[in-house]
């Protein structure tokens, strides 16, 4: 399946179009290196005309791009080495998130992601990576896992939601939310966070409690889906755009808020065009943070990351 | 009593339950903290009722009342709503915090306001509920908070979903100075603050039948086979699936955060 | 409902007498209290007899008295002041646990219980007593309350076993009676467990890892029930009395091999005859094991519940 | 290969799966540490077996081997089925216990062997299992037990139950000491073991379809109303529900140690 937003069409025409020269030459035996070279620069060009000039909403369709790389895909990217842990240990293994034990440029860490999938079964059975208690519940047994054997925690997060069906609110999916940034709240490791692709409000928080938080260039962190907030606003959920306008939900208004430590920037095009150049980006980002956050005492981790949400707030003061 | 026109009923001395739609003496309706007499119905109070209702007589000292709401992202409508929020409520913001005595005790308190946007935490909420815990941390005292909100408030972005996280820290700080956080949920306790500060408490009583959940009810059939419960996202639904210790009618709350902090506090603890 | 057992029908017998006459009597307002007070000195002598030679079975049946006081009677007989606490904070509150915050004379105090039903519509409830994975982490969640608040724990055991239901497996039984065994030993808290009726195997010592265990007198403490014992053993499971003398499954057997530490008499002719003697012999055995416990430093207090358990065990040591 | 009579199968050159009946040439079948190389079906391994394939050559140091069980009980029976365990096993307990190397890691390491009494665990079961959880935490070793249990050993009486709490006290020393425990579950793994230390492991790996659960299978499914799954109290059963981290097939379980191993342990952990 290929998804291809209006304002990737023309790039996608140039690409199909290098292709079949590329082949017509390799069939032929003739060398079209020039015109090939031609097209080639000619969608650099385009790609850097039309990714200069995102909007929010284009970011949010990039964020949730079906060819965007997921968790797993960074995982097995970035590490060295990595072991799955499952299950929460009170009943339940949820396939919408994934941790485990990686090697990662010289450091051992515990890995906690959100998983999306890549096929429609896949994507069924991590249930569009919308984490149920039991994730967030699996999360906390890795986090306290990592804390008992003095490992640094990196979660990566990709949802578009924490699941909101009847049996996650039976199981307590408000609860294992707030118990997750808790949990992350009381480690005295370093911790990570990043956003991957959509940080879709608590569900993202949840695991996004971390002493450093990075975005990559073209994901997006919200409060509200901008649909659900355009049909608040607008009561009209056809303008998204406008709520995603007006969410300011980009990676740029994050860091110019203040919420966000990083921009981690993607490859031209977005991810999906270069999955390895944007592993090796945010591997790179994520051992500078380590690097720094090792510096740091166990008390002092704590304290950094209390201190780092505690002022987050704009508020004015009456006379 | 007879039934009567809504027009007689909105006068000074009637009210009409929302619920049954029966027609209170209001007076009565007062007395019992506006708990119908017919279905038992609770109807929602004001946060400073709920304080004034809730605290020893005069021991009340409202803190933080100087934070106002900003309009960080210049959202549409905001400033607008705020205003409105403001002349529905009576107040500057959706929660009213202070220090009062219960019972004898030196409590920090707070109370949320559904009718200022609809409780939702933004940046004024969340500093307020976080300044209740560092100041539980910070002097010894218990934390008391009456939960009334849909949610984080959507008009300031990331900023409003970042008061979970920050609330939520501030919930560690008074857990590890072992002094007791108690919630009352009360109608509706939902969302961003469900899932976050409210879960945390050592011991959450609920008033009957408030609406207590996660997603919206459409949503959350939406995503879901088969039909909700008939009470889902109630109190009692969270009660049965152990999210709640104790469905508590209103008159009954202030004795039971009374007998609640004699047992959780040591021997030592502050009164007045 | 009533139930009354081979060796309880002389005494029932006289007891049907005794309460005709008073009824006679006061029908007719005719002085009977010279009959009655022979009958009653009767009964009283049967009692004593039949009591002095109860075998380990007659135990197991006085032990599962229908009529035999429940947690919930205990704790309303015991304690000043009493508040039930709900829920496991994970998604389920299991009848077959109760718990709360109480006052029981001068101590504040966290008690956990079984609780088995009394009617028909309540032992279904109540499962007969048999907490599921989600009891114990209420019981957990209750733990943990009393050693952040330095409250002391009691715990009331009077289980036939943890419920042994696909479910209970599904949502991890063995798991949560590990934890809960964990959680007690990691408590710097005062804790004492008494067995009330049936202390069934990993059930029961789920809530009795204590600094203290005591026993009523009629109560019994088995790693098997005996008819389970005896579909073994004999390949009859009507054979368990034979299985239970084998068990030695008595308070008193469970006092001499030093697995206990006092044994709380019951008034003549058990429990179900006198709750409310047997509940203030309850509470002043608990009250004074707490006041000893009560002098022991935090971690003095985990060490004694270290030392008690660590040294059970017979065996030979090869030359 | 052709399929043979049981007769030669039980010969010292072939050997019939129990699972699938094929008729397998034992040398190959030893390589392959009993697994079936036509249905992957584990066979059940010898505790001094499991250990000698799970730690580095010549690194095994066998502890408290010099404990007996008693007879505490005089239960009926218990003297004789002593002498039989230990006639079956060659073994004096259901469990073999010692220090080694594994990929050059000191550990502690335990392996209960099902062929004595059904791998029950009575005094000497507890014991051993106890000081191996002391052993590690005074020594700063990491632990690691292969679980093969039917549960509690009856014929010790309430003895036995204790030893439930007596080993989870001393699971709560390693655990204390920041030590990890990593725990095997090999068929089976039952009732009171998997209640008390199996269950409270680190991390938790299985072998493939080796029967885990609480209760007799005919227990469980009175119990309950339905039919229970297929699965119900395999190992895949309790992975799908949480309880245990992966399904590792044999070949694979020492490579998975050591990696756990070299993850959770300090970088200055003693190596040999
Ligand atoms: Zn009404
Ligand atoms: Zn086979």
């Amino acid at each position: 399946m290929m998804t291809i937003f209006d304002f990737e069409k023309p790039i996608n025409e140039l690409e199909s179009a290098i292709a079949e020269l590329r082949q017509l030459a390799a069939e032929k035996g003739l060398d079209r290196s020039r015109e090939i070279a031609e097209l080639e620069a000619q969608r650099e060009r385009l790609l850097k005309q039309i990714f200069a000039h995102l909007r929010p909403w284009d970011k949010v369709l990039l964020a949730r791009h079906p060819k965007r790389p997921y968790a797993l895909d960074y995982i097995r990217l970035m590490c060295e080495q990595f072991l799955e842990l499952h299950g929460d240990r009170l009943g339940f293994n949820d396939p919408a998130i994934v941790g485990g034990l990686a090697k990662l440029g010289g450091y051992k860490l515990v890995i906690v992601g959100q998983q999306k999938g890549r096929d429609l079964k896949e994507r069924q059975k991590r249930n569009f990576g919308m984490a149920k208690p039991e994730g967030y519940r699996k999360a906390m047994r890795l986090f306290r896992l990592a804390e008992k054997f003095r490992l640094p925690v990196l979660t990566l997060v990709d949802t578009p939601a924490a699941d909101p069906g009847v049996e996650s609110e039976a199981r307590g999916i408000s609860e294992s939310i707030a118990q997750s940034m808790l949990t992350m709240f009381e480690l005295t490791v370093p911790t990570v966070a990043v956003i991957l692709g959509e940080g879709g409000s608590g569900g993202a928080i949840a695991l996004a409690a971390a002493n450093r938080v990075l975005m990559l260039e073209h994901a997006i962190y919200s409060v509200i889906p901008p649909e659900g907030c355009a049909a608040i606003l607008y009561r009209d959920p056809n303008k998204a755009p406008q709520a995603a306008d007006a969410l300011q939900l980009t990676a740029d208004s994050a860091l110019q808020l203040g919420l966000i430590d990083l921009v981690i920037p993607e490859p031209l095009g977005a991810a999906h065009r270069d999955p390895q150049t944007t592993a090796l980006s945010v591997r790179s980002a994520v051992l500078q943070q380590l690097d720094e956050l090792s510096r740091l005492e166990p008390d002092a981790l704590r304290e950094q990351r209390y201190q780092r949400f505690r002022h987050i707030g704009v508020y004015e003061v009456a006379q | 009593m007879q039934r009567r026109g809504a027009a007689q009923a909105n006068s000074e001395q009637w009210v009409q339950c929302a619920k049954c739609k029966k027609i209170l003496f209001r007076p009565d309706f007062e007395r019992a903290m506006r708990v119908c007499s017919h279905c038992g119905h609770h109807h929602r109070l004001r946060a400073r009722e709920r304080i004034l209702l809730t605290v020893d007589p005069n021991s009340f000292e409202e803190t933080d009342a100087d934070l106002r709401p900003a309009d960080p992202l210049s959202f549409p409508e905001y400033a607008d709503k705020l205003r409105k929020g403001a002349a529905a409520s009576g107040e500057t913001e959706a929660i009213i915090t202070g220090v009062a005595a219960l019972s004898g005790y030196e409590i920090v308190i707070g109370a949320m306001d559904f009718g200022f946007m609809g409780g939702s935490m933004g940046s004024v909420v969340g500093e307020k509920v976080a300044r209740c815990f560092e100041r539980g941390a910070e002097r010894r005292l218990p934390v008391i908070l009456f939960c009334a909100s849909g949610g984080a408030r959507m008009q300031e972005g990331l900023i409003s979903l970042m008061q979970m996280a920050k609330t939520t820290a501030a919930v560690s700080r008074l857990h590890r100075a072992g002094m007791p956080y108690l919630a009352v949920f009360t109608d509706p306790t939902m969302a961003g603050v469900l899932a976050s500060f409210a879960s945390l408490a050592d011991v959450i009583l609920a008033e009957p039948s408030a609406l207590v959940g996660f997603a919206g009810q459409r949503v959350a059939a939406q995503a879901s086979p088969g039909k909700p419960p008939a009470n889902f996202q109630t109190a009692e639904f969270q009660h049965e699936h152990g999210m709640i210790d104790l469905i508590v009618p209103r008159r009954q709350i202030r004795p039971t955060l009374a007998y609640l902090l004699e047992m959780l506090l040591p021997v030592e603890a502050r009164t007045r």
